[in-house]
C-alpha cells in the first residue's frame, strides 16, 4: 500500500451512532488505523479546531466521512468545507442520507416544537414564560448569543455535492468494515451512487415466502408490533405487520426480522428510488386485500418516512413559514 | 395583469377514461381546456411519485380515471389504484396538501357526458383552492 | 438526443377550427429535441403519410409525433406509416388535439391552442424517451386439448381433428356422449337425440387425429398459448381395455348392485358396469369402492387353489371374462396413471348438471313420485329404466295426472339467480312425449312465464297447448304427499289471480341447470375466471364470447352458460375456428407493450407475484438467488407490477416510469403558458 | 448594541463530550474570571414529533436521541410504555432486558474511559492536543492492549445485537415484554462472552490505578478543590440501597449525605422542576423542594447531580462482590462521603463498569433466561413513567396516549440535564483557578473541559438535540466592547 490514506470523520446534527458503528470496529479499527491517517475526527474523538482545518489544502483528504444532517449553519459550512477539503465525501449513515430520524421535526414547526420544550412538557418551570434567546443580557451585565433555532432538517445533499451514500441508523459494523476498504482501496462506483449491494432487506431475509418456495399472499390485516406474536420464520408484513423490508437496502442483513421486529427502513431506498415513503405505499397498499384496511395503518408518515422524511419529494410539512 | 388558470392532470385508463374523453369530444361536450390527459394502460400502473411530481413540478390539480369496479379492462388494475390512491391521500393529508387537489372517479367509456361534468365540475373545485402552493413551497 | 418531427392534422376545420396551427407550429418548432414541424390537412391521407415517410427517409427524424385524433383509432395507421418509412413503428407518439381538446373546447380557440401546446410538448417529451421495439412470436404446437366430450366438445374437437391438427378429448366418464346421451328427444323437431348424437359419438372415436382419453381427469396446466404442458390422470379402470371387447359378461356375472347414475338412479347397476348400452368406447369400467372382491379375490394376490379341481378360485367377473381382460392377480395402481400430453390451445367444454331435487323441502322430496326432469328423461328414453313405458318410480303404474314444475332452482335468489333456458323448452317437450303417447293423461305445467324465443320455439309451445297440456302461470308453493302415493301441488294462477290446487300422480320438478361438479378447481388450474354463478367467464360478451381471459384457452356449451343444443354445437364451432387461427399460422405475435424485468435489480420479495392479474409471474433461480420472471406470453402490459415493484427492477415497455415522468412535467412545468 | 462593561471569553465546542456546548467566560477589570455560563446551543425537539406515534415504537424511534447511549433511551421508554399499559414485563423479559442495559453499561462506560476520559491523565492533560485522544491513548498504552481492550468491549456489543436486534439503537422491545427468546445456546455464548467483560472491568480498574492513582500530582488534582463541586446527589438504590441501573427507587441524599428525598415513577414531578433559562437551549433541573437558588453549589443549593459518582455516593454498596471491593477502596481513599470531586467520577464510572460485567455473568448464569414467555396479557393504554439510570445518570421518560396507545404528550429528562447546574458551578471553578489577571491562553482551555468531560456530558441527550460544532473561540473584549486580543482560531 502507498503512504497511508486520509481520512477526514465530522459529525454534525448525528447522535453519534455512526461514530459508534466505527468504535465498534473493534481490533479491525486499530488495522485499519495502520493504514490511515486521521486527519481529524470531531468532536467525539480528536481535538481538532476550526483553523487545523481551514488549514488544509483543497483535496488533500483522500475520504471525508460526514455524518448527520444538516440543520445549523455552522453544519452547513464544514460541509461546504469538507467538500473543498475532501476527495472524496461520502453521507455516511441515515440522517446525513436521508435526514433521519430527527428528520420527522419536518412534520412541526419551530414554533410547536418550542411550545412543546419550554411550556408544555410537565416537569418545566418556566415562571416568567421565557424561551431561549439568541442574544440575551443575564443581570444586567453579561450578554450571551445562542445560534438561531432552525426549523427543519436538511439532508448533506441538499447543500453539497455528495459522492456516495452510506444507508443505516447507524450502518452495522460488519457493512462499515466492508464499505471503507472498498471506498479506500478499490475502484469505485459512478459519483452519486449508494454503497450497497443494491438490494433489499428480503433478499436476505429468511422469512421471505418466496425463498421457501411458497407464494406470497395478499395482506389481511393490519397488525402492530404488540398484537399477537409473529410466527416463527413467517413473513412479518404478510402477517400484517408493516414491515418495510421490501422497500429497503437489506444490508444490514435483516438485523430487525430476525428478532420479529419488521424493518423500519433506516437502511434508505434501493438505488433508482426517489422517494422511500412513495414506494413503499404503492408497494404495500397494492397488497391490500380490501379498502378498510387503508385506515388501519397506524400514522403512516412517521411508519414510512422514518428514516427519509427530508430526503422525500416534500421534504417538510407544507403550509408553514 | 395575467389572470391564474388552473393546470389539471388527469391520469387516464386508456380502456375506460380515455375512451370517456374521446366520446366527449366527438358528442361535443366541453370542459374547461384546464384538463391535460395524459393517458396509461391501466389506473393499476399509476404510481404515487406521479401524483407527487405533477404536484411539485406545479400541477394544481391530479385526476384519476380508472374502470368502474368488477369493469376494469385487466381485472383488479383499478381495485390496486384505489388502495395506493387513498393511502397517499392519507399521507399528503398529513402532509399539508389539500387533497382537493386529488381526485379519483370510475369513468366508462360511454361516459362522455359525466367525463365532461366531473372534469368541469373539479376544474370549479381547483379554481376555489387557488394556485398550488407546492410550487413555490417545495422549490423554494 | 433523436431527432423528433412534430407532425400536425388540421383535420379539415375539426382541428384547425379552433387551434391556431400556426402558432402551435411555432411553439413545437422550440421544443428540445424538434427537427421537423410540418401541418397537413389530412395526416392520415396518402399525401400525408407521405410527409411523414420523406422525413424519415431523408433522415430528418426519428422520432414521430403525430398531433391529430386519437391513438385508439388511427396508432395502427401511423405505425404503419413508420414501418413504410423504415422506422420501428413503436417510435411514434400520438398528441389527441382533436377529440380531446379542439373538439372539446371548440368555443374557447384561446384555451384550445395553450392546450394544444402543452398536449404535443407532453408527446414530444414522452418521444424523445421511446424506444424501438419489435414484435414477438411464439410458435404454436400443431394441437388441442378439449376438456369434455358432451356434445360441444365433440364438435370442437371434430371441427379441429377435420383440419388435420391432433385433438386429445378428456372426458371423466367411462364413455364419451355427455348429458345429451341421457335424453330421448330433442327439441324442437322432435328427433331422437341417439339417432343424432350416436354417429357423431363414432365419428370421434374412430377420427385419426382424435386421442380420446375417457375416465380420465386434468390435473395440471402449466405453460401458456403455443405450449400448454398438461397433466391428465387416467383414472384407474381395474379393467384391461386393452383386452375388453365390451361384451357384458363379467357384469352380468357380477352380483353386486348399486345405483346407476346414467339412468339418474332411477335403477341399479353393477359393481363392474359399462357405463350405457351405447356408451363409446364400449370398455368395462370397475367400481372399486363397491366391489366385494368375490372369493377374496384383492387386486394383485395370487388365486388360490380349489382343493377339489385343484384349479384356481376366481371372482365372478374373473371367471366370466374370455379375454383375461378381468385379472385380479394384476397389482393396479389405485391412482391410475398420469399422462403428460403438449398442445398449442385448449378448449373447455366441461358441460353442466341438472339440480339434484333434495333442497326443495316444500315439494317433498322424499316422495319417489316427485322427480326431476332428468328422470323423465330417462323414463322416457327406450334404453332407460322401464324401457320407454311411461310408469311412476312408486309402484310401476302409469300416471293419470302428471305436474310440472319450472324455474326450480332458477331464477330463485335462494338458489340461482339466473334462468336455466332451457327449461320451459324440454317441459313442454317432456309433456308432449307424454301427451301424444297417452293422450288421456292429464298434464299439467306450471310456468313462472313461458320463454320459448328462438327458431320454431313459440309454433312448439302453441302447438303442445292445442294437443291439451294445461298451462298455469303462478308459482308453486308447495307439493304435499297425499294416501295412495297421490301428491297435491299447491299453487296461484296468477292469470285467474286464484290459488288452486291438483291432485297428481307424478310430479317433475324442471331443476336448474348448474356448473358441473370441480368445475371451479378446473378453472383454478386453468387459471381462468369463474363469473359469480361459477360458470366459466368469456373474455368479452359480445365481441370476444368463446374467449378467456388465459390467451390460448377457449370455452363452448354449458361450462359458459346454460344452452340448448343447437346453441351449443355452434359455440362449439365457434370456438373451434377461434382456436384453429393460432393452429392454423402456427405462430402468435406477442405484443412488445408488455413488462419486463431486470434481474440484476430484482431483489427477489416476490410483491409483484400476487399482484398480477395474468399470474404471468413466476420465480426463476438466478445463481443461488430467486428472482421474478414475466412470461410475456401471459402478460397483458397493464403495469400494476411496474407501479409496485420496491426494487424499480420491473419496466413496462411504451410506459416506462421516465415516459410517463416526462410527459408530467411537460404539463406542469411553471412557465409563461401557464398563465393566459 | 449595548456594551458590556467586561471582557467576555467565549470557548466552543467542547470537544469529546458527545454534543455539543459553548462557554462563556466574563473578566473583571482586573482580568479575573467574574462568571462563566456553560451554553447548550441547539435544540431538537423529540418531545413535539414523538406524538402521534403508537407506543410501542417510541423505544426503537426515541433511542436514536443519542448513538452513544445506545440503549438507555430505549430501555426507559419501554419501562413507560410497560407503565403506559398497566403491565409489569414477563420475569424473562425484564432479565433480558436487564442484561442488555447492563452490558451496555460495560461498552459504553469502557468508550467514554478510553476515548473521552483516560486521554487526559494516560496521554496526560498537557500533551499535544493532536494525541489526547483515544489514537494518542492506543500509542500510549500500546496497541496490542488497545486491541484487548476493544476486543472485550466488543463482547458486550455483541450480546446487545444478539439480544435486541441492533448492536446500536437496538429494536426488540415491546410493551410488558420482549420480541425475542433466547436460546439456551445464546445463554451460553453470553456466559463466555461476559467472563471477558469482568476481565476488562479488572483490566480498567488497574489502568486507572497505573496511570492515574500511583501518580501524586493527578491524586492532587482529583481531591484538590479545583474541581470540587458541592452539590446533592440522585440515584437509583434497591432494597438494600446498593447501586441499581434498570430499576429500583430513587434517593436523593444532600451534600452532607443525609437522605433527603426517595421517590418512583411519576412522583419525580415532586421532586424535579426544570427553569427555563434565556441562554440556553438546555432547562435547568433542581429539586422543587429546596426551591429555585440560581446556579450555586455549596450546602444550600438545590442543585444536584446524577450519574456514576452520584451513583454510589447516594447508595451503600453495590451489589457484586469486585465491585463492592472497588466501591470499598475508593471510599477510603477519600476518606469521606459523599465525594464532591469531580474527577472522581472517572473512578466511579471504571467501578461500575466491573459491576455492570458482573451482573452480565450473574444473569447469563441464569437458566431461567431462556423461558419463553417474554410477552403479556396488555391493560388499556393510558400514561406512563419510566425511571432507569443511564450511564450518565438518571433518565425519566414519561408519555401520555389515547384510548389507542397512540402518543399525545411526552417528557424527557436526562441524565445531562440533571447535571446542568453543577457542570456550570465546575467550568467556572476551573475557569477562576485558570484565568488570572486577563492571562488567556489555549493552554487554559483543557483545563477547563477538564472540568465538565468527568460528567461526559451527552448533549444529543440532553436537548434531544443533534451535536452540531462551533469554532473555538476564546474573545477578550475591551470596556468599550471593542476586540482587543483574539485566541479565535480561524
Amino acid at each position: 500500500m502507498p503512504d497511508k490514506l486520509k481520512l477526514a470523520y465530522f459529525l454534525s446534527g448525528g447522535c453519534g451512532g455512526c461514530d459508534m458503528a466505527i468504535i465498534d470496529l473493534s481490533e479491525t479499527l486499530i488495522d485499519l488505523l495502520l493504514h490511515l491517517e486521521v486527519v481529524f475526527w470531531v468532536p467525539t474523538i480528536t481535538d481538532t479546531k476550526y483553523k487545523d482545518l481551514e488549514a488544509i489544502p483543497d483535496r488533500f483528504i483522500d475520504l471525508g466521512l460526514y455524518s448527520g444532517m444538516v440543520r445549523l449553519q455552522e453544519h452547513e459550512y464544514i460541509a461546504k468545507m469538507m467538500r473543498r477539503k475532501c476527495k472524496v465525501l461520502v453521507a455516511y449513515g441515515a440522517c446525513a442520507a436521508l435526514g433521519g430520524i430527527p428528520g420527522l421535526g419536518n412534520m412541526h414547526t419551530r414554533e410547536e416544537i418550542l411550545k412543546t420544550a419550554y411550556f408544555d412538557t410537565s416537569s418545566t418551570d418556566n415562571p416568567e414564560g421565557l424561551t431561549p434567546q439568541t442574544r440575551c443580557v443575564v443581570s444586567g451585565k453579561y450578554e450571551l448569543t445562542l445560534p438561531e433555532f432552525y426549523g427543519h432538517v436538511r439532508t448533506l445533499q441538499d447543500v453539497v455535492d455528495v459522492d456516495y451514500f452510506i444507508g443505516g441508523c447507524p450502518p452495522h459494523h460488519s457493512f462499515v468494515r466492508q464499505a471503507i476498504p472498498v471506498l479506500l482501496f478499490e475502484k469505485l462506483p459512478a459519483p452519486g451512487s449508494w454503497i450497497t449491494s443494491g438490494k433489499a432487506v428480503c433478499d436476505v431475509c429468511d422469512r421471505n415466502p418466496v425463498k421457501k418456495g411458497e407464494e406470497r399472499q395478499l395482506i389481511r390485516e393490519i397488525k402492530r408490533t404488540l398484537e399477537g406474536a409473529p410466527d416463527e420464520g413467517k413473513c412479518l408484513l404478510q402477517e400484517g405487520y408493516l414491515c418495510l423490508g421490501p422497500v429497503t437496502q437489506g444490508d444490514c442483513g435483516s438485523l430487525c426480522p430476525k428478532v420479529n421486529i419488521p424493518c423500519m427502513g433506516c437502511g434508505g431506498p434501493i438505488p433508482g428510488v426517489r422517494d422511500f415513503g412513495l414506494r413503499a405505499i404503492s408497494a404495500i397498499a397494492g397488497l391490500l386485500s380490501s379498502e378498510e384496511l387503508v385506515d388501519q395503518i397506524p400514522s403512516p408518515v412517521k411508519y414510512f418516512y422514518r428514516y427519509s422524511l427530508p430526503a422525500s419529494m416534500l421534504r417538510k410539512k407544507l403550509g408553514k413559514v | 395583469m395575467r389572470v391564474w388558470v388552473p393546470n389539471i392532470v388527469v391520469f387516464a385508463c386508456n380502456w375506460c377514461t380515455y375512451q370517456g374523453a374521446d366520446l366527449a369530444g366527438s358528442l361535443r361536450y366541453s370542459y374547461p381546456p384546464s384538463i391535460k390527459i395524459i393517458r396509461v394502460p391501466c389506473s393499476g400502473r399509476i404510481e404515487p411519485e406521479f401524483i407527487v411530481t405533477a404536484l411539485k413540478t406545479g400541477a394544481d390539480g391530479v385526476f384519476i380515471g380508472g374502470c368502474h369496479p368488477g369493469e376494469c379492462h385487466h381485472k383488479e388494475g383499478n381495485y390496486k389504484a384505489v388502495l395506493r390512491f387513498n393511502l397517499l391521500k392519507r399521507v399528503l393529508k398529513m402532509m399539508g396538501v389539500e387533497t382537493g387537489r386529488l381526485r379519483l372517479e370510475w369513468i366508462s367509456g360511454s361516459d362522455g357526458k359525466r367525463f365532461a361534468d366531473i372534469m368541469t365540475e373539479f376544474d370549479k373545485a381547483v379554481q376555489k383552492l387557488g394556485p398550488n402552493p407546492l410550487r413555490s413551497d417545495v422549490n423554494a | 438526443m433523436p431527432k423528433t418531427g412534430v407532425y400536425i392534422c388540421h383535420c379539415g376545420e375539426n382541428i384547425a377550427g379552433s387551434v391556431q396551427i400556426k402558432e402551435l407550429k411555432n411553439h413545437a418548432e422550440c421544443l428540445p429535441g424538434v427537427t421537423a414541424v410540418r401541418d397537413h390537412a389530412f395526416l392520415c391521407s396518402e399525401q400525408g403519410q407521405a410527409l411523414i415517410k420523406q422525413d424519415i427517409k431523408d433522415g430528418l427524424v426519428d422520432r414521430v409525433v403525430v398531433a391529430a385524433c386519437t391513438p385508439r383509432t388511427h396508432e395502427p395507421v401511423f405505425r404503419k406509416t413508420l414501418a413504410d418509412g423504415g422506422l420501428n413503428k413503436f417510435l411514434l407518439e400520438m398528441s389527441n388535439i382533436r377529440d380531446q381538446n379542439s373538439w372539446a373546447h371548440w368555443q374557447d380557440p384561446k384555451g384550445a391552442t395553450a392546450k394544444a401546446k402543452r398536449l404535443v410538448a407532453s408527446a414530444v417529451a414522452k418521444a424523445v424517451l421511446l424506444e424501438p421495439l419489435q414484435d414477438r412470436f411464439i410458435d404454436v404446437r400443431g394441437s388441442a386439448l378439449v376438456i369434455g366430450a358432451g356434445i360441444s366438445g365433440m364438435f370442437a374437437a371434430l371441427d379441429i381433428a377435420d383440419m388435420g391438427f391432433k385433438v386429445y378429448l378428456v372426458e371423466k366418464n367411462p364413455s364419451i356422449g355427455g348429458n345429451m346421451a341421457k335424453l330421448d328427444k330433442t327439441f324442437p323437431a322432435n328427433d331422437c337425440a341417439a339417432c343424432i348424437l350416436t354417429p357423431i359419438m363414432a365419428r370421434v372415436i374412430t377420427h385419426p387425429n382424435i386421442e380420446v382419453l375417457t375416465y380420465s381427469e386434468v390435473e395440471s396446466v402449466d405453460g401458456s398459448i403455443g405450449n400448454f404442458v398438461v397433466k391428465v390422470r387416467k383414472k384407474q379402470t381395474y379393467v384391461d381395455w386393452n383386452k375388453c371387447k365390451g361384451c357384458g359378461d363379467c357384469v352380468n356375472a357380477c352380483p353386486v348392485t348399486v345405483p346407476d347414475e346414467f339412468n339418474e338412479c332411477l335403477s341399479s347397476r353393477k359393481a363392474i358396469y359399462i357405463q350405457f348400452a351405447l356408451a363409446q368406447p364400449r370398455k368395462a369400467v370397475l367400481d372399486v369402492a363397491s366391489c366385494v372382491n368375490c372369493a377374496n379375490r384383492t387386486f394383485g394376490t395370487k388365486p388360490v387353489k380349489d382343493f377339489k379341481t385343484g384349479g384356481p378360485v376366481l371372482a365372478h367377473c374373473e371367471k366370466a371374462c374370455k379375454t383375461g381382460a378381468c385379472d385380479r392377480s394384476v397389482r393396479y395402481n389405485p391412482e391410475g396413471e398420469i399422462m403428460a400430453i403438449n398442445v398449442g390451445v385448449i378448449i373447455t367444454a366441461a358441460g353442466f348438471k341438472v339440480m339434484d331435487k333434495t333442497p326443495f323441502r316444500e315439494y317433498s322430496p322424499q316422495s319417489p313420485n316427485v322427480i326431476t326432469s332428468m328422470q323423465v328423461e330417462r323414463i322416457l328414453s327406450p334404453t332407460g329404466p322401464t324401457e320407454g313405458e311411461f310408469k311412476r318410480p312408486s309402484d310401476g303404474t302409469r300416471p293419470k295426472t302428471v305436474a310440472f314444475i319450472s324455474c326450480v332452482g332458477s331464477r330463485d335468489k335462494s338458489y340461482h339467480s339466473y334462468c336455466s333456458k332451457v327449461c320451459c323448452m324440454y317441459m313442454l317437450k317432456e309433456a308432449r312425449q307424454i301427451k301424444e303417447k297417452h293422450p288421456d293423461t292429464n298434464v299439467y305445467i306450471f310456468f313462472v312465464d313461458v320463454r320459448a324465443g328462438g327458431m320454431d320455439f313459440e309454433e312448439y309451445y302453441a302447438y303442445c297447448r292445442d294437443l291439451g297440456i294445461k298451462v298455469i302461470r303462478g308459482r308453486v308453493g308447495a307439493v304435499d304427499e297425499l294416501a295412495g302415493d297421490r301428491l297435491r301441488v299447491r299453487a296461484y294462477d296468477v292469470d285467474m289471480s286464484a290459488p288452486v290446487e291438483l291432485e297428481s300422480d307424478l310430479v317433475v320438478l324442471a331443476t336448474a341447470i348448474e356448473p358441473a361438479p370441480g368445475l371451479e378447481d378446473l378453472s383454478r388450474r386453468l387459471g381462468i375466471t369463474c363469473g359469480s354463478e361459477g360458470f366459466l367467464k368469456e373474455l368479452h360478451t359480445k365481441l370476444y364470447p368463446v374467449e378467456t381471459s388465459v390467451r390460448g384457452i377457449y370455452i363452448a356449451g354449458c361450462v359458459q352458460a346454460p344452452k340448448d343444443i343447437p346453441e351449443s354445437v355452434s359455440q362449439a364451432r365457434a370456438a373451434a375456428s377461434a382456436a384453429a387461427v393460432p393452429l392454423t399460422t402456427g405462430r402468435v405475435v406477442v405484443e412488445p407493450l408488455i413488462s419486463e424485468v431486470d434481474t440484476d435489480k430484482c431483489s427477489g420479495c416476490g410483491i409483484c407475484i400476487p399482484l398480477c392479474p395474468y399470474s404471468s409471474i413466476s420465480m426463476l433461480q438466478q445463481g443461488e438467488k430467486l428472482r421474478a420472471r414475466i412470461d410475456e406470453a401471459l402478460c397483458a402490459g397493464c403495469g400494476i407490477c411496474t407501479a409496485a415493484c420496491p426494487s424499480r427492477a420491473i419496466t413496462l415497455h411504451g410506459f416506462t416510469t421516465a415516459q410517463i415522468e416526462a410527459q408530467i412535467e411537460a404539463l406542469t412545468v411553471v412557465e409563461s403558458g401557464t398563465f393566459a | 448594541m449595548k456594551k458590556v462593561a467586561l471582557k467576555k471569553i467565549e470557548i466552543s465546542p467542547m470537544t469529546r463530550l458527545s454534543g455539543q456546548g459553548k462557554i462563556t467566560v466574563f473578566l473583571d477589570e482586573q482580568g479575573n474570571v467574574d462568571n462563566v455560563f456553560f451554553q447548550t446551543v441547539e435544540l431538537r425537539g423529540y418531545e413535539r414529533f414523538l406524538q402521534g406515534l403508537p407506543i410501542e415504537e417510541v423505544p426503537r424511534t426515541v433511542s436514536t436521541i443519542c448513538g452513544v447511549c445506545r440503549c438507555v433511551h430505549f430501555t426507559a421508554a419501554v419501562k413507560a410504555a410497560d407503565a403506559v399499559y398497566q403491565v409489569n414485563p414477563s420475569p424473562t423479559a425484564r432479565k433480558i432486558r436487564e442484561l442488555v442495559l447492563n452490558s451496555h453499561y460495560v461498552e459504553d462506560h469502557a468508550a467514554v474511559l478510553y476515548a473521552l476520559g483516560f486521554p487526559d491523565f494516560i496521554v496526560g492533560p498537557t500533551a499535544n492536543p493532536a494525541a489526547r485522544n483515544l489514537i494518542g491513548l492506543i500509542q500510549a498504552i500500546g496497541s496490542e492492549t488497545g486491541k484487548l481492550v476493544l476486543k472485550r468491549r466488543y463482547t458486550a456489543v455483541k450480546v446487545i445485537e444478539m439480544l435486541a436486534g441492533r448492536p446500536i439503537h437496538p429494536v426488540a422491545a415491546l410493551p410488558g415484554g420482549w420480541s425475542k427468546t433466547v436460546s439456551e445456546e445464546e445463554r451460553k455464548e453470553i456466559l463466555e462472552l461476559s467472563n471477558e467483560m469482568v476481565e476488562l472491568g479488572q483490566l480498567t480498574l488497574k489502568l486507572f490505578e497505573d496511570f492515574v492513582l500511583k501518580n501524586k500530582d493527578y491524586i492532587e488534582l482529583i481531591t484538590g478543590d479545583v474541581y470540587r463541586v458541592v452539590v446533592n446527589y440522585m440515584g437509583t438504590v434497591d432494597e438494600k440501597n446498593r447501586v441499581q441501573y434498570y430499576d429500583g427507587t430513587q434517593r436523593i441524599i444532600d451534600a452532607q449525605g443525609n437522605e433527603i428525598g426517595r421517590f418512583s415513577g411519576k412522583g419525580y414531578l415532586d421532586y424535579i422542576a426544570e427553569r427555563v433559562l434565556p441562554w440556553s437551549y438546555l432547562k435547568m433541573p433542581y429539586l422543587k423542594n429546596l426551591g429555585w437558588k440560581g446556579v450555586v453549589d455549596g450546602p444550600e443549593t438545590s442543585l444536584y447531580s446524577v450519574g456514576p459518582l452520584a451513583r454510589l455516593n447516594v447508595a451503600d454498596g453495590m451489589d457484586t462482590p469486585l465491585a463492592q471491593e472497588a466501591y470499598e477502596k475508593m471510599f477510603a481513599a477519600f476518606g469521606t462521603k459523599p465525594v464532591h470531586s469531580v474527577l472522581a467520577y472517572h473512578w466511579a464510572r471504571a467501578i461500575e463498569l466491573l459491576n455492570a460485567a458482573e451482573k452480565v455473568r450473574f444473569l447469563a448464569s441464569d437458566e431461567s433466561i431462556t423461558h419463553p414467555d417474554v410477552r403479556v396479557e396488555l391493560g388499556a393504554p393510558g400514561e406512563g413513567v419510566g425511571i432507569i439510570e443511564a450511564c450518565r445518570g438518571t433518565l425519566i421518560h414519561h408519555y401520555k396516549t389515547d384510548g389507542n396507545g397512540f402518543v399525545q404528550e411526552a417528557n424527557l429528562v436526562v441524565a445531562t440535564t440533571h447535571n446542568q447546574g453543577p457542570v456550570n458551578v465546575a467550568v467556572r471553578r476551573a475557569a477562576e483557578h485558570f484565568i488570572k489577571n486577563g492571562k488567556v491562553d489555549e493552554g487554559i482551555l483543557n483545563g477547563i473541559e477538564m472540568a465538565y468531560r468527568p460528567y461526559d456530558l451527552c448533549l444529543p441527550c440532553a436537548t434531544h438535540v443533534l451535536p452540531g460544532q462551533l469554532p473555538i473561540q476564546v474573545d477578550v473584549y475591551d470596556y468599550e466592547g471593542k476586540l482587543y486580543k483574539s485566541l479565535r482560531n480561524h
